[in-house]
């Protein structure tokens, strides 16, 4: 079947598809645990919205506060102007696919699938299921419990399980999470095609940041129970306001540097003796000590020649590794530190451990931060 | 503890994930709670507390001089406690330590049952059923019909004992039954069920994987049966062991019928033949509940010692 | 007082309503081997007649293995005035009289039981129930001790020859602590029917309570040591006469029975209609039926023990003239000479002597 | 060699124990094709006599009768009780919970004996006449804790996800109950039933305090064996073993088969 | 403690370093179900083997025989020159990590990592665990039980336990696949440093192909059962020899071609009315229909201008999703059908959807393959 087929109904969505989703000043504590802080977030009704940050941060609490499965300590949520702060789970039109399926593993898979519309009485139940089943590739697996299945296949039950109720808003925990790569990518498409053509509005909670950067319109990354940074997601990647979203969301490249001069638009920088220039609106910081920003593949590699290009420093290869598309660099530059370098294997010479290299960007994609921001925040340290 | 297989045999349950910290958190509060806990538990106030309470009464009540049998009146005898402990006290200890060679017992025999099913014939699904109804059935025998059959099997003029003697196993005027033997086989065997269930229980959840990784770490089989198949099936043993001692302990129908009266006799025997033939209410209750009591003491110092969440 | 059972209530239960004219039923608690027993239909032929004639079901149960043990069942119900299911039981002297002390049974309307008159002279006044108003006697009978001829060919005569190391674990005592007690202390010397007392008592106590510790005797039981010895586990016992013989007809002739030389126990047993028992007239009925002379003989004849029905000697020449002549069934004085009765014990001694005799046979 | 040892080990030695659990079974199996006269002790020849006639012996069917119709009240009380004692114990928060274990756990650490004669003594107090209500409550009574404990152990591994699961997808708390957890609970629920049957039904200490003039099957042949127990007890108990054998073995190839039939499509 | 401190304990690897891991003609069939077939594989002593290929295609059954959890079916298994076909687990000198782990959930962190050397009586066991525990960095949590743990410390105990035995094989199945991106390039390169300072021979199952690309000395890629290529990763990446292997392996745009003449070293073909070239060495076939193979990444994307280069095709563009570093490009290619491309985001224009474009390679990087591959295998449809 195609996806047209999946159309609304109307009954089930509280609000419609006009339906905007606000949550004002949520909190939630768990005995003296703070999970989620004092959250402000609206999300349009139909977009595709998307929820990073690392282990532990408060997202799937997040998703549960809006399911109704867990009350917030403090705040609201209102859908479609509708304050739904207190309604239980089975009155929401929100569904969920859990981050581990809860899949009834007493059913069969075509059961678990229509569970939901035959709760609400939903005439067709068995064939909008089936068509559901259709839709993530298992129509044929329809009549196995889930523990026949594969982690993949499970999923993607539970993708089409709540998928089939057509919710005002479906809430995505790692929905992808266990499948491979060629899968995932695959089900990404359907996703987005379910999203867009039948205009639900998507909450989507992922580890996986490329998933979060190709599919949504709108990315917040979250860290501590509190959203650092929110906006498209090419801005975000271009333009981070924080250490942390910096390196966690791709990496990045941060280096001390001191502001010696403010020039019109641009920023006179010191780094380690070289002199570098930084748009000023690209700055949260305009005076004194900052950090200032490139991401790996924004910069060009050259060998070192004697000719001390503006916008550049010196080092030396450390570590080449090869990773299919492109190649890995650790380059030790004089006075910064290790400095990542990423390019593309189109094919051209490759450097070798040792070799003296002088590394070039265009100061229109160097963004500046803080100083006294740390410069390890969310580079994986977290997870330890 | 999971007493039996849960029919379904899908392996290890899903793991909810949660410590029990975080599952504890997890609960809910409210009066359905209470709505559904509370029918039985006036149940089980009525008909086991407050009982256990009367009898703790009765144990003091004293028979006034030239009363008749089974006259009793209500008081404070704290007395009897020290007659009849100063009277049998070597049949609470006999049956204390009958319990505890059949509790041994039980466990070796039923360690290899259980893991023979639960393990090596995991897979093995039909096997494997129609092994885990041949521990249950026995139930539905009636057990004073099967340690009766005993008795005969036993019996002096009976098959095995004739082989015995023929073998010289047995001296000619050697006997099986009416022996400390025969009472300690009688409740080996008849809570041999008791003991198998629960381990069977939780070696069907062991991961056989961690086996391997013992082979995979230099361990050979016996090796890792003690490192680590035992230790991960504690919680089972704990379950049986409990199960088949407390009964044990308790129970007077084996050394009735396979004991000969003195040298086997058991504190079960004395409570029923106090309560049921000198009609001694206050003694035969003052020995119930010395034996509910002696008995927590232990059971407390062992899960104590062992902790197991199985059974608590 | 907290009621029935563990408290001591002196008022004493009240007699159930009687049913018997709408419930044509009578159920009877006995001992085994104590009712004439056809072993091809299963079962007692002279009960068949009698529902024949009546048109009252009996239901027949051999539930008394001994005094002690169905006293402790039923004495709770008893005391509460509950019905225990029997509307007969039959119990020996000694615990009749505890009953019957108690208020534990129902008053017999011999108006409805004529052929009472028929209970031998000697047995019409006893001194726990004076004028019979609670009880008849079923039959009386011996202990003494028995072996199988077999497998100890030379026999018993007296209760030490049970100490015999041959015998070692396969000797059986009654529970029953007047018998036991009673041939033990006999053999000590002891006249049971005089005023002896715990020295007496004590003495023949330590020998039982060593042959049992030494594995010398290996059970204490009721009635079921018939079973040891069917199935070979007892060779020697302390026993009841007419048992034996009914052993003997349906195991074939392998046992023998013998009154000790020191001498042996007399005693009687009794139909005592219990406190809650619903069907007194139809239980009076059957009483009635049984003391029939012919009646009486058909049951002689079968069970072995003490007749103690008049006229039941004469109606005995038709069905087995034989046993006309068989002391244990209609003994002579001087088969009675040696056999006696233990003295009545008050309810302090009889306290006292059970505990410890219960306690010595491992209870 | 030592690797070969081993794995013939617990075969053989757990079939040895499988074994002495069956030799009495067959022993009560066989002797009930005696042609036995009063007692069954001794061989007199074969007959199918007794399993023709399995009433033949007076009270030994009345006395299944009421081991069954004890065993059946008793297993759906103590059942309904205990499961939701269980879900109530996993699922809920009490202010006394350690007494609320206490209580479940002490009837199992109390000896029979013990149980019974409090009971007894209890009845006695207050003048309940002994019958098959007081057994019925006395097995009840033993057999909840049994029950608690297998099916708090099946509650406890259910995750809890997935009833949030059933509310998330629209189902009130009392569909959520009986669509998702009480069919998910329900494999522990029939495991706890079945034990609680079996113990009611073979349970004879308990029983003999507190059954007055009531005969169970167990009571009727421990008071038989003074008198000698009648061939037909053999039948009766050679068949309901039998019987409980095909019924659960029934059952496993029914769900194998069903399983199997799954797993083609 | 550094990685030189775990010096290797002659007594526990059979045939000391000098032990070439040789399976010759191994076969393992579950009933009538082929899980491995035939293989031959000699894995030089020291060196760091990957073992690639689809969910289910056998590389944990290869690694089970080689530990002896499981019997082969047919074939042989030696190290160094030691046939252990026969022997069991616990007497050979390899170690696995656990693809789930089988931690030993009664033990304590410690106590699971001495495990192995107490069962061999090495002295200070206690000492080496608590070294090898330094080196995944969890020395901190040694008493803790691992249900403790999360599920990446978890891993990293299991990677700890193996390591710390030195064996003369350890194997790998997926050791990382529960870690995060941050914490797994740091174990990757732990792993790296621990394989070579202390010479152990690594085989190591991975999904994750740029771990494999990364560490691995050589790889091969598995498919059904059977090896399909094998080699060093970079000679694997840039001239695969299958269909499946160039689709599995990174992605490929494999374009149905025909040889049209062959001029000396290179091949003349035709695709879809373009003229192109290939390097005849770069091709397993040289005549009638070919498949030529060329990497997104190798692809230059320019505005479709009139000037119709060599070795080019034109396209419009269907799809284009950033993901951060780079820019994925769907374009579909005139009688090609989609081709992808991968520009690393320089910060370059970027194309729009329905742009129309020119792609354009150096012949260098083209490869050839037999017409009558299949153009999807391993491309994502297996693991449905
Ligand atoms: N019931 C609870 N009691 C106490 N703390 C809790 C509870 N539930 C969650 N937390 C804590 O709240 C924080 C946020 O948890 P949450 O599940 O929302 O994280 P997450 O962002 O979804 O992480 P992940 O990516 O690992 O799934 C965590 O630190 C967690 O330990
Ligand atoms: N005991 C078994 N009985 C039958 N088939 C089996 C058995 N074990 C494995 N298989 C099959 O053998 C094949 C190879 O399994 P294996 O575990 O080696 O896959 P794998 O390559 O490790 O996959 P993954 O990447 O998913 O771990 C699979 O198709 C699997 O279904
Ligand atoms: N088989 C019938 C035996 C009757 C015994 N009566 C008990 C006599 C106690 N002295
Ligand atoms: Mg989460
Ligand atoms: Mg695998």
């Amino acid at each position: 079947m195609s996806t047209t087929e999946l159309s609304r109904d109307p009954g089930a969505a509280a609000g419609g598809t006009g339906a905007d989703l606000v949550l004002s000043g949520i909190t939630k504590r768990f005995s003296d645990f703070t999970a989620v802080d004092n959250l402000d977030l609206v999300i349009p009704s139909g977009s595709f919205f998307a929820l990073l940050g690392p282990s532990g941060c408060g997202k799937t609490t997040t998703l549960r506060m809006i399911a109704g499965l867990e009350q917030p300590t403090a705040g609201s949520i209102s859908l479609g102007g509708k304050d739904i702060t207190g309604a239980s789970s089975y009155q929401r039109p929100v569904n969920t696919v859990f981050q581990n399926y809860a899949l009834f593993p007493h059913m069969s898979v075509l059961d678990n699938v229509a569970f939901g519309l035959k709760r609400r009485k939903v005439r067709d139940a068995e064939a909008q299921a089936k068509a559901a089943l259709d839709l993530v590739e298992l129509s044929h697996l329809a009549a196995r419990r889930p523990a026949q299945l594969s982690g993949g296949q499970q999923q993607r039950v539970a993708l089409a399980r709540a998928v089939v109720n057509q919710p005002a808003v479906l809430l995505l925990d790692e929905p992808l999470g266990a499948l491979d790569m060629k899968l995932r990518r695959q089900m990404q498409v359907e996703l987005k095609k379910i999203q867009t053509e039948v205009g639900l509005t998507f909450v989507h909670v992922t580890h996986d940041q490329e998933e979060a950067l190709t599919m949504a319109d709108t990315v917040a990354v979250m860290n501590h129970g509190r959203v650092e940074q929110m906006g498209p997601p090419q801005e975000l990647y271009d333009l981070p306001r924080t250490a942390f979203v910096a390196n966690f969301l791709g990496k990045s490249n941060l280096m001390p540097a001191t502001v010696t001069a403010v020039a019109g638009d641009t920023l006179q920088l010191e780094v380690a003796g070289n002199a570098l220039t930084l748009q000023k609106d690209r700055a949260t910081d305009h005076t004194g000590r900052i950090l200032v920003g490139i991401r790996p593949e924004k910069l060009r590699m050259e060998p070192d020649l004697a000719s001390a290009a503006q916008d550049s420093i010196r080092g030396v290869v450390l570590d080449a590794s090869f990773t299919g598309a492109s190649t890995e660099y650790l380059v030790d530059a004089e006075g910064v530190g290790t400095v990542g370098v990423f390019t593309q294997n189109h094919g051209g010479a490759l450097f070798a451990d040792g070799d003296r290299v002088r590394l070039a960007w265009d100061p229109a994609h160097a963004f500046g931060l803080s100083g006294s921001e740390d410069r390890q925040a969310g580079a994986g340290e977290d997870g330890l | 503890m999971a007493l039996l297989a849960t029919g379904e045999a899908t392996g290890p349950g899903p793991s909810t994930g949660l410590s029990s910290a975080e599952e504890e958190a997890s609960k809910r509060r409210g009066r359905v709670g209470y709505l559904l806990i509370l029918p039985g538990f006036i149940f089980l106030l009525l008909f086991f507390a407050l009982p256990v309470v009367s009898l703790l009464a009765t144990s003091l009540y004293i028979k006034p001089e030239g009363a008749d049998v089974g006259q009793f009146v209500p008081a404070l005898e704290f007395g009897n406690y020290l007659v009849v402990l100063q009277d049998y006290w070597p049949a609470i200890l006999r049956s204390f330590g009958f319990a505890l060679i059949a509790t041994v017992a039980a466990l070796i025999i039923g360690y290899p049952m259980a893991y023979l099913v639960a393990v090596r014939l995991r897979h093995r699904k039909l096997l494997k059923g129609i092994l885990l109804v041949l521990i249950i059935a026995p139930f539905f025998t009636s057990f004073i019909l099967r340690t009766q059959a005993w008795k005969q099997i036993l019996a002096d003029e009976g098959p095995v004992v004739s082989v015995l003697r023929s073998l010289a196993l047995l001296p000619p005027d050697g006997r099986l039954t009416a022996t400390a033997f025969a009472v300690i086989c009688g409740l080996t065997y008849n809570f041999l069920p008791f003991m198998t269930l629960p381990i069977y229980a939780n070696l069907e959840r062991l991961d056989t994987r961690l086996i391997e990784a013992g082979g995979d770490l230099y361990a050979n089989g016996f090796t890792t049966f003690r490192k680590i198949t035992f230790p991960l099936s504690l919680p089972g043993v704990m379950a049986g062991t409990l199960l088949t001692f407390i009964p044990a302990t308790g129970d007077y129908v084996n050394a009735a019928l396979l004991g000969n009266n003195q040298n086997t006799t058991m504190i079960g025997q004395v409570i029923d033949s106090r309560f049921f033939r000198v009609v001694d209410y206050p003694g035969a209750s003052a020995l119930s509940f010395l034996l509910m009591l002696a008995i927590l003491f232990l059971v407390i110092l062992y899960v104590r010692r062992f902790g197991t969440k199985e059974l608590m | 007082g907290t009621g029935g059972g563990t408290g001591g209530s002196s008022s004493k239960p009240s007699p159930a309503a009687d049913v018997s004219d709408s419930d044509k039923t009578v159920s009877w608690a006995n001992w085994t081997l104590y009712l004439d027993y056809d072993d091809s239909t299963q079962k007692y032929p002279s009960l068949e007649a009698f529902s024949a004639a009546t048109g009252i079901k009996a239901n027949y149960s051999e539930d008394v293995d001994g005094n002690d043990t169905y006293f402790g069942k039923v004495q709770g119900q008893l005391a509460a005035g509950q019905d225990i299911g029997q509307d007969i039981v039959t119990l020996t002297d000694w615990m009749a009289a505890r009953l019957i002390r108690l208020g534990y049974t129902q008053e017999l309307d011999l108006a409805n039981i004529p052929n009472s008159k028929n209970l031998l002279p000697t047995l019409q006044d006893v001194d726990f129930d004076p004028g019979r108003r609670h009880s008849l006697t079923w039959q009386s009978g011996f202990a003494g001790i028995a072996w199988n001829k077999e497998a100890f060919p030379q026999g018993l005569k007296s209760v030490s020859d049970l100490w015999n190391p041959e015998l070692k674990g396969r000797v059986e005592v009654l529970d029953e602590m007047r018998d036991t007690m009673g041939l033990l202390m006999m053999d000590n010397g002891v006249d049971i029917t005089g005023d002896w007392g715990d020295q007496e008592f004590d003495n023949a106590l330590d020998v039982l309570s060593k042959q049992i510790s030494d594995g010398q005797i290996r059970q204490v039981k009721g009635n079921s040591y018939k079973e040891d010895l069917i199935s070979g586990d007892a060779l020697a016992v302390i026993g009841w006469s007419g048992d034996i013989t009914q052993l003997n007809f349906e195991e074939g002739d392998k046992w023998e029975f013998a009154i000790p030389e020191a001498g042996g126990t007399l005693w009687s047993d009794n139909l005592l209609v219990p406190i809650g028992a619903t069907h007194k007239a139809n239980a009076e009925k059957l009483m009635d039926y049984y003391f029939d002379p012919v009646n009486a003989a058909t049951v002689a004849a079968y069970v072995n023990f003490i007749c103690p029905v008049e006229g039941a000697r004469e109606a005995m020449q038709d069905i087995n003239p034989e046993l006309v002549e068989n002391p244990l069934i209609f003994p002579t004085d001087d088969f009675l000479a040696n056999t006696h009765v233990l003295r009545t014990l008050t309810p302090d001694e009889e306290t006292d002597y059970s505990g410890r005799f219960q306690t010595a046979i491992g209870n | 060699m030592k690797q070969t040892i081993g794995r013939w080990l617990v075969p053989v030695f757990g079939g040895l124990a499988f074994l002495f659990l069956l030799v009495p079974i067959a022993y009560v199996f066989a002797f009930s094709f005696n042609d036995a006269g009063r007692t069954n002790l001794t061989w007199r020849g074969f007959t199918l006599e007794n399993w023709k006639n399995p009433c033949g012996a007076p009270d030994v069917c009345q006395a299944l009768g009421n081991s069954l119709q004890i065993g059946f009240t008793a297993t759906v009380l103590a059942t309904t009780l205990g499961t939701a004692i269980a879900i109530g114990l996993v699922r809920y928060r009490f202010r006394f919970n350690a007494t609320a274990n206490m209580l479940i756990f002490l009837p199992l650490a109390t000896p029979e004996v013990v149980l019974g004669a409090s009971l007894l003594a209890q009845f006695l107090n207050v003048g309940a006449e002994l019958g098959m209500g007081t057994v019925i409550i006395a097995h009840t009574m033993f057999c909840i804790s049994f029950v608690v404990v297998t099916v708090k152990a099946r509650v406890a591994s259910l995750d809890p996800k997935l009833e949030e699961a059933a509310g998330d997808l629209y189902a009130s708390p009392a569909q959520a109950f009986w669509r998702v957890t009480f069919p998910l609970l329900l494999p522990g629920i029939v495991a706890a039933a079945l034990l609680a049957f079996a113990m009611s039904f073979d349970d004879f200490i308990i029983t003999n305090f507190n059954s007055g003039n009531v005969d169970t099957f167990p009571k009727f042949i421990y008071v038989a064996a003074t008198r000698g127990i009648p061939a037909q007890a053999n039948v009766i108990g050679s068949a309901m073993f039998i019987l409980a054998l095909l019924v659960v073995i029934g059952g496993q190839v029914l769900s194998h088969r069903r399983a199997k039939m799954l797993a083609a499509r």
